[in-house]
């Protein structure tokens, strides 16, 4: 079976095992390097100059847009694992949209948390129906319907199966919903609301909005990694222990 | 049996593996089916013998392995499961609808497998030794009644492959008399049994498989 | 198919009359509205078609779970998934019977609640007009929760929460073109049009979505 | 209120979530890795860990 002999090269290529031999390399680097980025991001931005339009309040920027950027990052990081779950059946993929929802949502939360702290002195009001905003909290739901339903589910490969089918419906969606919310949003408010971040910064912005993207982004690549290996501990203690429970079973079968 | 003229059809087992949850149920089970042969599954409870029935129904996707069917009127890429009919454990007929009307939608839904032509539903009915009363609804019927009706749907279309789990629940002596005439019959048409039962069906060439159940933690992975 | 089809509408008339229940939970959300508001005519108008398009979309959804789990509890899905017809097809005609079951009944009596919501006649039958066409996008879409509730131990509520989320764009859609029906600088075409487009597309997606989580939550 | 006062607030709940989500799969690692070893304690090992076999397609 030359089928059959390929797909076990790539499964060997990333099996658990290897995959928790790299994430313990890897993984102190990462954690550093984050570190270090987030401490030179968290100088620049509160080193530079505010805005004269918008004052201070510019700093929330460089949290809200990283944290926005990555709850769209996380669930195409999730779309592409749930392919790999589905076309090529790999338990690494289960494992990786398994561990990346909650990361997803948690980074969702921080985009939306600070997306109303940057509206309140900008509009006067702690939320309005933006079409960003808008989209985002849809995008939070979305995810936090994805935890729930992997935690309805008993059998974690099913779980991941159908939560792949869902989150890749919802991917095929997720341009749809925005485009409806735009739509939505410049038919019932006329474009008097201040758009965040648009394509002109000023470059001084510029390269803290940079730097903390890339600790944001580094951040939840060390997160995400960790939870994976997080979660392969997890099936493996349950193999085992299902194991132990089974060679009980048995010995105690033959012995009466 | 009579092998000479019986069409070229062979029903493919290449060492099957199927898990539950995280149990590995069975392990590399190979076997082939031709024309007229039956095999019948046997072992205690929850040694894996539906499991097996419903990977080879492409109703559970096995770990490894594969099924493969042959045979003369089939396309090349025909799935396996598309020669099977599959009688489970559970009926597959709505309560609500009656017998008739029940059967009509699996003969016109399943439609006749190449090679064959299945019963009309009055004939059916009568095979199952149960003529009169399909014009009631199914739920109205006994629990033996509602199998037999369940095992008059693998006649009004003709699926060389029979799978079968265990066809005789819930049935008396007279009615198990009726059903292993039926997959005698059958067999005698050619067709292919394979079944999982707790009682001896009295064939006589069937080849038995016997299942152990637990062949492992699927732990290899992790 | 048309067996197929046939025997789904059979059921959905004879097996408790899922789609009184249906109208029935629709009447009873947008009664319920003017205790919540007040009974201001005025008001009830101007939030109207609003009104009866969520009303709507949750009779829609309340329905749903039980599209294939029916069929599961008594071993027909197993039959089903056997066959040679293509997955996603067999998904589009039971869609279709839910909505002739479940769908059109709301349709039909979106009318007599734009009366109760003081709709005056354009606004009622622009409402009527777009639940017609938007209303199969819900199914469509809500074949995949469906699908995902055959591999829950207990599905129902979970699935309106994932469905949800994916409805918005019909939502708006078919409430931006009943407003645009009867606010006059807005054109109804062009919300119109999106709306059946979106319909249009979900007949693929939702089909192929869920045959897909059909044949990957079976065991 | 100042602009301050939001910034500093931004910044906090930004922190604070951060924070959680670190700390939980700290936490949570901490516990997965007892339990593993736990077992490796009692005597149950993964029986591919001697001879690592290639798992089938």
């Amino acid at each position: 079976m030359p089928q059959i002999a390929v797909l076990t090269k790539l499964t060997d290529l990333a099996n658990p095992t290897r995959f928790l031999g790299l994430a313990s390399r890897l993984l102190p680097w990462m954690a550093g390097i984050t570190a270090i980025l987030f401490a030179i991001g968290l100088y620049l931005s509160f080193a530079g100059e505010g805005d004269y339009q918008q004052g201070m309040t510019v700093r929330i920027m460089y949290v809200h847009v990283p944290a926005a950027w990555l709850s769209m990052m996380c669930y195409s990081v999730m779309a592409a694992s749930a392919i790999g779950t589905l076309v090529w059946r790999h338990p690494l993929a289960d494992v990786s949209h398994k561990a990346a929802a909650p990361l997803g949502a948690a980074f969702t939360l921080i985009a939306l948390a600070t997306g109303s702290l940057w509206g309140k002195p900008m509009w006067g009001t702690w939320w309005v129906w933006d079409a960003r905003l808008t989209s985002v909290f849809v995008l939070f739901l979305m995810y936090l319907g994805l935890i729930a339903l992997n935690r309805a589910m008993d059998d974690p490969g099913k779980a991941a199966r159908v939560s792949a089918v869902l989150i890749l419906v919802g991917f095929v969606n997720i341009p749809i919903i925005k485009f409806s919310v735009d739509w939505w949003n410049t038919l019932h408010q006329p474009a008097s609301v201040i758009r965040m971040g648009g394509s002109t910064i000023d470059s001084t912005f510029l390269w803290p909005l940079l730097i903390m993207a890339f600790a944001f982004t580094m951040l939840f690549f060390t997160l995400h990694i960790a939870a994976m290996r997080n979660e392969i501990w997890r099936r493996r203690v349950s193999a085992q222990r299902r194991m132990a429970a089974r060679m009980a079973g048995q010995t105690s079968e033959k012995g009466a | 049996m009579k092998h000479n003229e019986s069409p070229q059809m062979r029903l493919t087992v290449e060492a099957l593996s199927a898990r539950r949850g995280e149990d590995l149920i069975f392990k590399d089970v190979s076997f082939t089916l031709s024309a007229g042969e039956s095999l019948i599954l046997t072992g205690r409870n929850g040694s894996g013998k539906s499991t097996l029935l419903r990977a080879v129904a492409g109703l559970l996707r096995p770990e490894s392995g594969r099924v493969t069917w042959e045979s003369d009127g089939a396309e090349p890429g025909t799935r396996a499961s598309e020669a099977c009919h599959y009688l489970g454990h559970r009926n597959a007929m709505k309560a609500e609808l009656s017998v008739r009307e029940n059967l009509e939608f699996w003969q016109n839904f399943v439609g006749d497998f190449a090679g064959g032509r299945g019963m009309t539903v009055t004939g059916a009915a009568d095979a199952v030794g149960l003529s009169g009363i399909t014009h009631l609804p199914f739920g109205y019927l006994s629990a033996g009644q509602q199998r037999r009706m369940a095992f008059a749907k693998l006649l009004v279309a003709w699926r060389p492959v029979w799978i079968l789990d265990e066809p005789t629940a819930a049935l008396d002596v007279s009615a198990e008399s009726v059903f292993t005439a039926l997959i005698k019959d059958h067999l005698g048409h050619d067709g292919i049994v394979l079944a999982a039962t707790h009682q001896p069906l009295g064939l006589e060439n069937a080849q038995e498989l016997k299942m152990t159940g637990f062949a492992g933690v699927m732990e290899s992975m992790w | 198919m048309i067996a197929l089809l046939l025997r789904d509408l059979k059921l959905s008339v004879r097996a408790g009359g899922g789609a009184l229940i249906g109208v029935l939970f629709f009447t009873t959300v947008v009664a319920v509205i003017p205790f919540g508001v007040g009974p201001d005519l005025n008001l009830l108008s101007r939030i109207g078609p609003a009104i009866v398009w969520i009303g709507a979309l949750l009779s829609a959804l309340l329905g749903l779970d039980r599209m294939f789990q029916t069929d599961r509890e008594d071993g027909s899905l197993d039959l089903i998934l056997m066959q040679e017809h293509p997955l996603a097809l067999t998904v589009l005609v039971k869609c279709l019977a839910h909505w002739l079951g479940n769908g059109l009944p709301l349709v039909i009596a979106s009318p007599l609640l734009g009366l109760f919501m003081n709709m005056d006649e354009v606004a009622i039958g622009a409402t009527m007009l777009t639940l017609l066409v938007g209303t199969p996008a819900l199914t469509f879409i809500g074949a995949v929760g469906a699908a995902v509730a055959v591999a829950l131990p207990r599905g129902g509520l979970l699935v309106s929460i994932l469905v949800l989320p994916l409805a918005i764009p019909v939502l708006i859609f078919g409430v931006s073109a009943s407003y645009a029906a009867v606010q006059d600088p807005a054109p109804f075409m062009p919300p119109f049009l999106i709306l059946v487009a979106i319909t249009m597309f979900f007949a693929v997606l939702g089909p192929l979505g869920a045959a897909l989580a059909l044949r990957n939550a079976g065991d | 209120m100042t602009h301050t006062f939001y910034i500093a607030m931004s910044y906090g709940i930004a922190a604070l979530i951060s924070l959680c989500l670190i700390t939980w799969v700290w936490l949570d690692g901490r516990a997965r890795a007892k339990e593993l070893a736990e077992l490796e304690a009692s005597g149950i090992r993964r029986r591919s860990a001697p001879k690592p076999e290639g798992k089938e397609a």
